[in-house]
């Protein structure tokens, strides 16, 4: 069973590292903003899978810290990058 | 070899990669990112010392461990202070970068003079 | 090879790329988004190093909140990538920073591969005492008891930083409110998110604080989430940045030492030594201490990533 | 008893991994960065959510049990929020994103 957490924390990986070479290129900000939603999402999972199989305690909270946290990149950007870029905003208000 | 010399070595050749990019990087961010990274490098051969110092029941010893806990506190800090100065070093001349030329002819408007 | 180290090896080599792509990234928000990747790999291999505590650093101020503080500068300083030609290193040049850095790179390598299998360990001694502390978390005990006098400078350490960050306001601004006058309207995305967030990162925020003294968490681990929910809050706009002349927040930034300093000092009268704790007694202080660090790092945090005020403090 | 929930996490998590293949999957045939989103955002939580649930029985109390949901559910919610906030972001900059 072990062996299986493992081997399926591996894939998981592999999955994200896949994902990361394709969209941490870009083109666009949002493609590379989703390389930290994805790393969050199967980040994750396979902390929580690694965490069970080699029985490392307390993991629970290293993994519900990340969750709080993992929509931050995305929020930081939007928050920032608002008024540099666009127009719409200037004649909505 | 065990996980703990291999993250071991992934700290000393993320030193390595840190302190590259800190002499060849030449904006500011990248300096900044490119130091938190050796920081961390060396945080990771911290990791294999207090893991080789598992003892008395700890799976790694927790002197070690606590070093890097305010190790990462004080990185923080130092970085969130190197970002103010950049961003008012962008404010005041339009520009971001060490090069000490491109001061000499600040772009037109002068943005932040008090 | 078994499945484990074939994870391990798997691991190593994704954290290096991350790191080299933050190296040589074509442009510095890539290399900021890379960064962030990096710093939440970072903790799967805390963990893999069954160092917990240390991971539950790393994701929340390693990966989260200087994920913020570094994402808003890159995409601030947007600007200055396309117009400015930067002067970089020649061919040679290069060619020798990297021969350099390699050196550095395998002396350290060396280093860890001489290391003893069984190395020298302060684990038993730090194990022996525990029980005076009335803690369960050895790295909690370090922290707070066994190397007070170290924590203690680093939230020092974080004030000057403050203190630092602040000073560099424009003469006119000192004293006022951080962040950049805007009118448009917040994202109500943003705002939802911050509603649920906040309350939830709060409750988890306190719980990492209290069972650090039993299990992995902490002052500093509670303390960051906390600090997280307000830079999300903040972001949203459902709160300004405060004044930074509020005395409620200089206050409440300096506690945090300055009630240690005061245990240290009440330690060398009462207990015979300075960050000596009373015996019997040394769990409650303990925790007394570790409340006011909360409040400390759950409110200069945000401050540092919030910035230098940008308004005119009110006459 | 045993085997009973170890063919349980074997199937849920097994289940997951395929959710997070196909998120990837998508991640590299999509042609525009808003059915990219989609994929990601959609996919991956869906996996996320199937591994908790593999390993809900192997909780070690039934706090930590109560953390695992928890952990889903924010994910969730950053998930949604995040897609929501750079899907605007890209929308706002018009295709070229």
């Amino acid at each position: 069973m072990t062996e299986f957490l493992l081997a399926t924390a591996g894939v998981i990986l592999f999955t994200v590292a896949v994902g990361l070479v394709r969209i941490l290129g870009g083109p666009g900000d949002a493609d590379r903003l989703m390389a930290a939603q994805l790393i969050g999402t199967g980040g994750i999972a396979s902390l929580l899978l690694i965490a069970v199989a080699t029985g490392a305690h307390g993991v629970e909270d290293v993994a519900l810290g990340l969750a709080l946290l993992a929509a931050f990149a995305s929020a930081a950007f939007v928050n920032s990058a608002a008024p540099a870029e666009n127009s719409d905003v200037a004649d909505g208000r | 070899m065990t996980s703990a010399t291999l993250a071991g070595l992934v700290g000393a050749a993320l030193v390595g990669l840190g302190l590259y990019g800190l002499i060849a990087n030449p904006q500011p961010l990248r300096k900044i990112l490119a130091f938190n990274l050796m920081g961390s490098g060396v945080f990771l051969v911290f990791g294999i010392v207090a893991r080789k110092g598992a003892a008395a029941g700890l799976q790694a010893d927790p002197v070690p461990q606590a070093m890097v806990i305010t190790g990462i506190v004080v990185a923080f800090a130092a970085s969130a202070l190197a970002v103010a100065l950049v961003l008012r070093l962008f404010e005041d001349t339009g520009q971001a970068t060490l090069d000490p030329e491109a001061w000499a002819k600040p772009p037109d408007g002068g943005a932040g003079a008090e | 090879m078994s499945v484990l180290q074939a994870l391990d090896i798997g691991l190593a080599f994704l954290v290096f790329a991350v790191a080299a792509w933050t190296i040589f990234a074509p442009g510095a928000f890539a290399a900021t988004v890379g960064y962030v990747v990096y710093g939440l790999l970072l903790s799967l291999v805390w963990i893999r190093l069954f160092a917990v505590d240390v991971a539950l650093t790393e994701a929340a101020i390693g990966s989260g909140v200087t994920g913020v503080l570094l994402i808003g500068a890159a995409a601030r300083l947007r600007a200055t990538e396309s117009g400015a030609q930067e002067k970089s290193l020649s061919g040679a040049s290069r060619v020798f920073a990297a021969a350099l850095c390699a050196l550095v790179a395998l002396a350290l390598a060396a280093v860890v591969l001489l290391l003893p299998d069984q190395g020298p360990s302060l684990a038993p001694q730090s194990m022996q005492h525990l029980a005076e502390t009335g803690l369960g978390n050895p790295v909690t005990a370090v922290l707070i008891a066994y190397r007070a006098f170290d924590t203690m400078l680093e939230k020092v350490v974080l004030v000057l930083a403050v203190v630092g960050v602040w000073s560099l306001a424009a003469d006119r601004y000192w004293g006022g409110a951080p962040g950049e006058v805007r009118a448009e309207l917040p994202e109500p995305t943003l705002a939802f998110l911050a509603q649920i967030l906040a309350p939830l990162g709060i409750l988890v925020g306190i719980h990492v604080f209290w069972v650090g003294a039993d299990a992995p968490g902490g002052a500093f681990q509670g303390g960051a989430i906390l600090a997280a929910m307000w830079i999300i809050v903040m972001m949203a706009r459902l709160t300004e940045a405060p004044q930074t002349n509020a005395v409620w927040l200089r206050l409440a930034i300096v506690a945090g030492p300055l009630v240690f300093l005061a245990a240290g000092v009440a330690g060398a009268i009462i207990a015979g030594g300075f960050f000596a704790y009373p015996p019997g007694f040394a769990k409650p202080a303990i925790l007394f201490i570790e409340a006011f660090m909360v409040l400390s790092i759950a409110l200069a945090l945000p401050m540092l990533v919030a910035g230098p005020p940008r308004r005119e403090p009110p006459r | 008893m045993s085997l009973v929930v170890d063919l349980f996490s074997i199937v849920a998590i097994g289940a997951g991994v395929f959710f997070f293949l196909a998120g990837t999957v998508g991640l590299l045939r999509f042609p525009d960065a808003l059915s990219r989103l989609h994929a990601l955002t959609k996919a991956d939580n869906l996996g996320l959510g199937l591994v908790v649930l593999g390993l809900l029985p192997r909780a070690e109390s039934p706090l930590a049990a109560l953390k695992l949901v928890a952990i889903w559910a924010l994910v969730q919610l950053a998930g949604a929020s995040a897609a929501q906030l750079v899907g605007r972001a890209v929308r706002r900059k018009g295709t070229a994103a």
